[in-house]
């Protein structure tokens, strides 16, 4: 099981977590943060893998990524 | 008479683009008029403003620190300059995105609906003109004839098919503002 | 749980000011990592140079100094030149590094000053609104070039990497691309042996991370790192230029 | 003469420039004044000239010297960062006596500090921040319309004395808009002819563009010259506006954007029965002494206000000579004094008190 | 203390800073002055400090930059155009507030000049050359054992101020030997501690050296405190030299070179009965008022001799503030005035006469 | 008779003060040569640097800009922006051209500024007496380097012709030196070729002459000419680094 | 027939030529110029072969080469 | 008594090393001295000259524009300085190499033909010693005996071997003048 937190109010709805997910599991939120973007969620729990591509090419490090140590990768 | 005023709200609202349409606007009436954006530091994003100055004598500032009017598109643009409106002044809020009623009671307001009322006009971009057409009305500062006028002086040629929308979001606002008063 | 992947120490938990989906974050980011990665946060100084990158000593949890527009490596050298067993690198734009920071770079490679140099090319003057760079490609529409780049009236772009290469005191210089994760996954490893190679004593050091501007190029983030793959990279070839020899200690 | 349009200052200066038979502009971006490179990149391809982004400003101003050197109108922008790197340069086309514009959009310093308007570079526009004694002319117009009408009147000064001209500005009057006239275009053949100027010697001896003088006795010629120069831009360039309404007793001393901000606090205060002048330097160099000898015997004080921690007011107290109390109003930093603020200076100084204090 | 040493100014220079703590040194080649980087490139290794040529001055500055940033005591020198490429460095520097030396051994301009001495960079050197509302200390010292006393307290004062602080010579004082005394050296452990320095945040939150202020009541906040700093300095840093024999009443005033020359003139007419006074500011900034306080009721008339076309003559005019005829005489390019043109302006200001005209 | 060797119409018969035996004269009479075979002096703009030839404009016989130290690359762009059928040639010192003005050099190739540049590398700064240069060799001995250069602290010596032979804009880049008759007569016609390369309108040229400071070096002007040639040499190769195509016009 | 021509007053003394010339045939005289110069001069004109090598190796331009025109160079 | 002394010639004449010498002399003797070069433009070759000043009391100016004491050792150096002497000054001229007669006649006028007294010394070097051994004897500035003290002071360690042949050229200088006058 993996776990992606997103660190919302820091989110600026650029999208590049939903493109780059492999899994395509990742949508933007229909409620504005503070800043005034609309931030990225995890649609689709139960497919991520924790590959954590999508937190590496998060340009504002609202991502973490976590996983049960003897899963592996997909990313 | 001088009119001082002030515009705010969100980079993407178009504020700059009212400015030049009333600064436009008060030139071609053969005013004396200076438009002057906020710039903000050497990077993105943020609220935008700028003050317009319209006058029947020169210009002395065209800074504008003490408004006769204000017209603010979001609430952050409220917070910050509610309290610069003159005594007597015109306050126009885009209650659309105002999600409190000003405080000051000392002043004119007018509010405005505006998102949902270009939205029903079918482009969410006009509600700046929503709101101008609403402010000319009320304000008197030029004539919505004027302001109609400076349109396709200030679009590019490019741009000249969205004239219609913005004339009828133009008057929608000041059918607004003629009746709600 | 085992963490995949959590905020590097070295970085602040603040909003970055960057534009939304602009890589300038992934390369700070790799930047942190490399030093957390090499437990030398308390003894590392960071220089920020003027260009959208300007607040970066807001965003690293360490020491900075903030240098005039261009001379990065000249405040890198002289903070170096004090403190020869701390680590010191720079971070600049391509306006501030390979225009008006030509001479101080170039001298910095040089001397093989020991500081690491993180160079963002972006073709574009970002903080300024997206004027000509001497990266921009040939053909690139920008603010001062409102024909496209022109080569016959303003040249071919420069490549910072190849020409630092032919200097003898660089002893690490690459180009790597932040377009997408396995090149973002790269581009980490080059930060870590251009660290490496300051703490061995080895020479100057550069990486040079083709990065995107959406703002000023007017596409949308994923937009622009197509660009960054498509266009950049062809003119920009990617690569290690130059890689410490084992013995070679100048 | 055209019609009014409403033209941002930034580009405004750059037309005004084409229109004074300028085609050579070599310049590196730095905000608050950007537009006015990015004008020329479009506009002076479009008139058979050149824009240039150089590598650096250092670049630029050298740049300018070469194609001053050649006997081109040229100009070059930036802002005070920038201006500072151009000192050196400045000082090399005031020693070759070079004619070329230099435009200063000031914005707050010291250092990178910030990009909101100031004038606090005065002290260097004014007394030649690189070294040497070298003056240059400098223009601080105070609208649209007067900066259009000063960067053409800069071309033709400069030229008149192959001598450097400053036009000096901040982001308001940079960005702003509003209504101008733009003169009309000088023919290009009605410009000065340069037979001074490094084209190929064809026909002439070898023309050299020059300031290194070995001999200390040639330099110090060479300097003669350049002050008996200085001292005629003195005599014949000066320009001010003396607002001078009868009963009068403080005078307000600014220029450019503080001086519109002042003409705000005049009008108001005249509305509470306070009558005020203004002194308006439209040259800071020359300095205009003239208007103080005007008004100086039935001044009661002068109150100089700037957007600096007090430059120009050391010219008024030259001017003034202690003749009369010189006071000084000015904010830092980018920060525009208020109305409000020159207001209450006033008023102190109506009371006898120092509004610095 | 040591015995007294013949010693050339420049090489005194480089020893002073090394006796002040100096360790770090970052230059670029220019004459006059080329003997302070060459000394300091022997000496500075032996002492465990870092001598390096830079690139340019305008790296050079920059490096002083960095390590003044570092908490180290680090100083650069040049001359006039070197020193016009170091203003955008040095408003940084004072913008961050970083302590550093500067010399400048003046020649003569502007352009390229020439290398003979000159007082030509006083505007530069007193009013911030740079952009932006911030000043230096500057020292103007006239003789060799001054000259290395100063050098050493400039950089107490740029310590105690975080401030760069400036030493002014030309190249009669750098080329000339004297004999001097040398202080003893400040023990390294000694100097002052600079917890603001950058020097990696063991144990503390990060330093940040900075002269960034996006927001412009910020960065006015940041000019207040410049400002505030600097009337300190302008109350407890002034230093000046008094001659003010019975019966004075014109009084020179002239600093550096000048002033030795101007002593000269006052010792021959003398001889011939004329006493006269010199006020020698020792900072030219802050300039010192004190003694023109002291002797403006007594005095008839002052006499600013300088190596310029007439810089801190301006200082004289706004310190004496019309009390008293302020007269000038200079000369330009590299020529020392003489003592016969010296003592022909005084015979023209006794007979009440401009020497200038 | 037949003329073997005359003055060449393009200098001036005045004395020059270069010191005895120092090879900044036969630079000089290379260039001005040049301009007579090409028959250009009336049309010729010479850009002079600051550095021992600074008063190059007294010894050539056309109009001559005096430029600021390094500068002279931006004052001749400003020159050929305005006349751009005119020729214009720079003289710089390797202390003006690879220190101060490493900036304007790089970025004049890099425009492919169609200009011809002299550049004479002799190891040291000539002029204000023999200080270190970025071209001065590991180990010599100069007034800022007493215990000669070190590559630890001061780095290896600087190749400029290779370093802008990276740059597409340098259409012709050589090096030659002139230590004997043989290869002054090719530096020869490496300036030729240089001038032609402006005249035909391909970008940017440069020749790079190994030339010796006799002064500085504290040699006989015949030991210094051996010096070029055992140590100077072997440090910076010979040759051309760039060619202009026949066809590649940018 | 070769004809070596100095102008003396600009000649340095620095040897140049005398080292490069192929014949030997060159030599300082014994007279200061007035620059305080020994100046070079032709001391065995006889054996000169008009090569031009002296002229093209002085770096003071004080040398001119004039030959028989049927003569063949031999530097 | 302040004695300012001009000593001009050739580059090559140790000139620059005169000064030193006497400058060190004076110090020697708890006086107070400048020692001043004229450094030309940034570029080589031309004439040297150089300013001693010695003084009982602080010196005032380095500069010396009108010498008491005048040393020619070349021809052009006699053209250029020699109306600058003060009347009743000393003027010592090298005849070896001034090949005219001075033309002023209210100074003091020592002649040393010091190229020909250095080489019977075995070394054309040491002629400017020749001529500071009678300069120091025809002035008293200094002593000679100051003179060659300082010697091993100013010459490095490793010209040490120099200073007999120096001393003995301050001697026949010294002598000459005492002889001569
Ligand atoms: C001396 C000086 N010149 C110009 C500027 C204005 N300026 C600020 S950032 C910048 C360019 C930034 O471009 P780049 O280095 O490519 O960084 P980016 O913003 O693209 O990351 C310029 C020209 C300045 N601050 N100082
Ligand atoms: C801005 C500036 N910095 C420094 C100098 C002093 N300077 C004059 S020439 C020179 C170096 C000359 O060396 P190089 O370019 O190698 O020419 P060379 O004399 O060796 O031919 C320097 C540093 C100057 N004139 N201006
Ligand atoms: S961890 Fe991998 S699979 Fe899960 S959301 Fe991120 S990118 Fe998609
Ligand atoms: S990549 Fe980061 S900033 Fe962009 S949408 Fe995803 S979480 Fe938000
Ligand atoms: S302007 Fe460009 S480089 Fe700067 S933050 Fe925005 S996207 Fe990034
Ligand atoms: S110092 Fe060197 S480069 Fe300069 S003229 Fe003399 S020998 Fe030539
Ligand atoms: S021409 Fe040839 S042979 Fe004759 S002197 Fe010259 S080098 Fe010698
Ligand atoms: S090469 Fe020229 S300068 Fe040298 S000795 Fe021969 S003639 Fe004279
Ligand atoms: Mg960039
Ligand atoms: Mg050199």
């Amino acid at each position: 099981m993996a776990k992606v937190i997103f660190d919302t109010e820091r989110c600026k709805s650029c999208e590049l977590c939903i493109d780059f997910c492999p899994r395509n599991v990742l949508g933007l939120s229909k409620q504005l943060n503070r800043q005034g973007f609309y931030p990225a969620y995890l649609k689709d729990p139960e497919r991520c893998t924790g590959c954590g591509i999508c937190a590496r090419m998060c340009p504002d490090v609202v991502i973490e990524v976590w996983r049960d140590d003897d899963e592996k990768s997909e990313g | 008479m001088t009119h001082e005023i002030l515009m705010a709200g969100f980079g993407g609202q178009g504020i700059m683009f009212m400015g030049t349409l009333l600064a436009h606007a008060g030139m071609m009436e053969d005013k004396e008029v200076t438009w002057m954006p906020s710039y903000g530091p050497e990077m993105r994003g943020g609220t935008a403003n700028c003050s317009v100055v319209i006058s029947h004598e020169p210009v002395a500032s065209p800074l504008v620190s003490e408004p006769t009017a204000l017209i603010v598109m979001n609430r952050p643009s409220l917070e910050r300059f509610e309290g610069t409106l003159r005594p007597g002044g015109l306050l126009v809020v885009n209650t659309s995105l105002v999600d409190r009623r000003p405080e000051r009671q000392d002043v004119r307001l007018l509010e405005v609906p505006a998102n949902e009322m270009a939205d029903r006009l079918g482009s969410l971009r006009v509600a700046n003109m929503v709101v101008l057409g609403a402010f000319v009305q009320a304000s008197r500062v030029v004539t919505l004839h004027s302001i109609k006028q400076a349109l396709p002086e200030v679009l590019p040629q490019h741009r000249h098919g969205l004239i219609e929308v913005n004339v009828k979001a133009l008057e929608a606002g000041a059918a607004l503002a003629s009746g709600g008063q | 749980m085992r963490e995949v992947f959590t905020r590097p120490k070295s970085m602040r938990k603040v909003v970055m000011h960057y534009c939304p989906g602009c890589t300038h974050g992934i390369a700070h980011r790799l930047v942190a990592e490399a030093i957390d990665e090499l437990g030398i946060q308390h003894r590392t100084i960071g220089v920020a140079s003027v260009g959208c990158s300007v607040l970066a000593y807001e965003y690293f949890d360490c020491d900075f100094q903030q240098a005039a527009h261009g001379r990065a490596p000249a405040v890198a050298t002289g903070i170096k030149r004090v403190l020869p067993d701390r680590v010191v690198f720079t971070y600049q734009g391509d306006g501030d590094l390979a225009s008006i920071g030509t001479a101080e770079i170039v001298h910095a490679a040089m001397r093989g000053e020991r500081i690491t140099v993180i160079f963002i090319n972006n073709a574009v003057y970002g903080m300024t609104g997206g004027q000509m760079a001497p990266t921009t490609l040939v053909g690139q529409v920008t603010t001062t070039s409102p024909g496209g780049r022109d080569p016959r009236h303003c040249g071919h772009p420069i490549r910072i990497a190849e020409m630092l290469a032919t200097l003898e005191g660089a002893a690490y210089v690459a180009r790597v691309s932040l377009h997408d994760p396995a090149h973002v996954a790269r581009a980490r490893r080059a930060v870590l042996k251009a660290f490496r190679t300051q703490l061995e004593d080895r020479g100057f050091a550069l990486v040079e991370m083709l990065s995107s501007c959406p703002t000023n190029w007017g596409m949308s983030p994923r937009e622009a790192l197509r660009w960054v793959k498509e266009k950049l990279i062809p003119q920009y070839p990617l690569g290690e230029f130059r890689v410490p020899e084992e013995e070679a200690r100048p | 003469m055209g019609e009014r349009i409403l033209m941002k200052g930034n580009e405004a200066i750059g037309e005004a420039a084409i229109r004074a038979g300028c085609r050579y502009f070599f310049g590196y971006p730095i905000t608050p004044q950007n537009e006015i490179p990015e004008y020329l990149s479009r506009r002076l391809p479009e008139v058979g000239g050149v824009f240039l982004q150089a590598e650096s400003e250092v670049a630029a101003i050298n740049m300018v010297y070469g194609a001053a050197g050649a006997g081109a109108r040229v100009m070059t922008s930036s802002s005070s960062p920038g201006i500072s790197l151009k000192q050196e340069g400045l000082s090399y086309l005031a020693g070759a006596e070079l004619p070329c514009v230099v435009v200063n959009i000031i914005r707050g310093g010291p250092g990178l500090g910030g990009i909101q308007p100031a004038q606090s570079d005065y002290f260097q526009a004014t007394r030649g921040g690189g070294h040497g004694d070298y003056r240059t002319p400098v223009f601080g117009p105070a609208s649209i319309q007067e900066m259009v009408e000063l960067v053409m009147e800069a071309f033709e000064v400069a030229d008149r004395y192959r001598n450097p001209v400053m036009v000096v500005g901040d982001g308001i009057l940079g960005q702003m808009m509003e209504p101008v006239v733009l003169p009309d275009p000088k023919p290009l053949d009605s410009l000065p002819a340069k037979p001074w100027a490094t084209t190929g010697n064809q026909g002439r001896p070898p023309n050299v563009i020059n300031s290194l003088f070995l001999d200390a006795n040639l330099c110090s010629r060479h300097n003669e010259h350049l002050q008996e120069k200085y001292r005629e831009i003195c005599r014949r360039e000066v320009r001010y506006e003396l607002v001078d309404p009868e009963g009068a007793e403080i005078y307000f001393v600014a220029y450019g954007t503080t001086s519109r901000v002042v003409r705000s606090v005049m009008n108001r205060a005249r509305e509470e029965g306070i009558i005020t002048g203004l002194i308006r330097p439209i040259t800071l160099w020359p300095f205009p002494q003239e208007p103080f000898e005007r008004v100086v015997e039935r001044a009661k004080a002068f109150l100089c206000v700037e957007m600096s921690a007090g430059q120009m007011v050391e010219d008024v107290r030259l001017a003034v000579n202690g003749r009369r109390p010189v006071h000084f109003y000015g904010r830092t930093g980018g920060v525009v004094p208020s109305p409000a603020e020159i207001a209450d200076a006033l008023r102190k100084v109506l009371e006898g008190r120092d509004p610095g204090a």
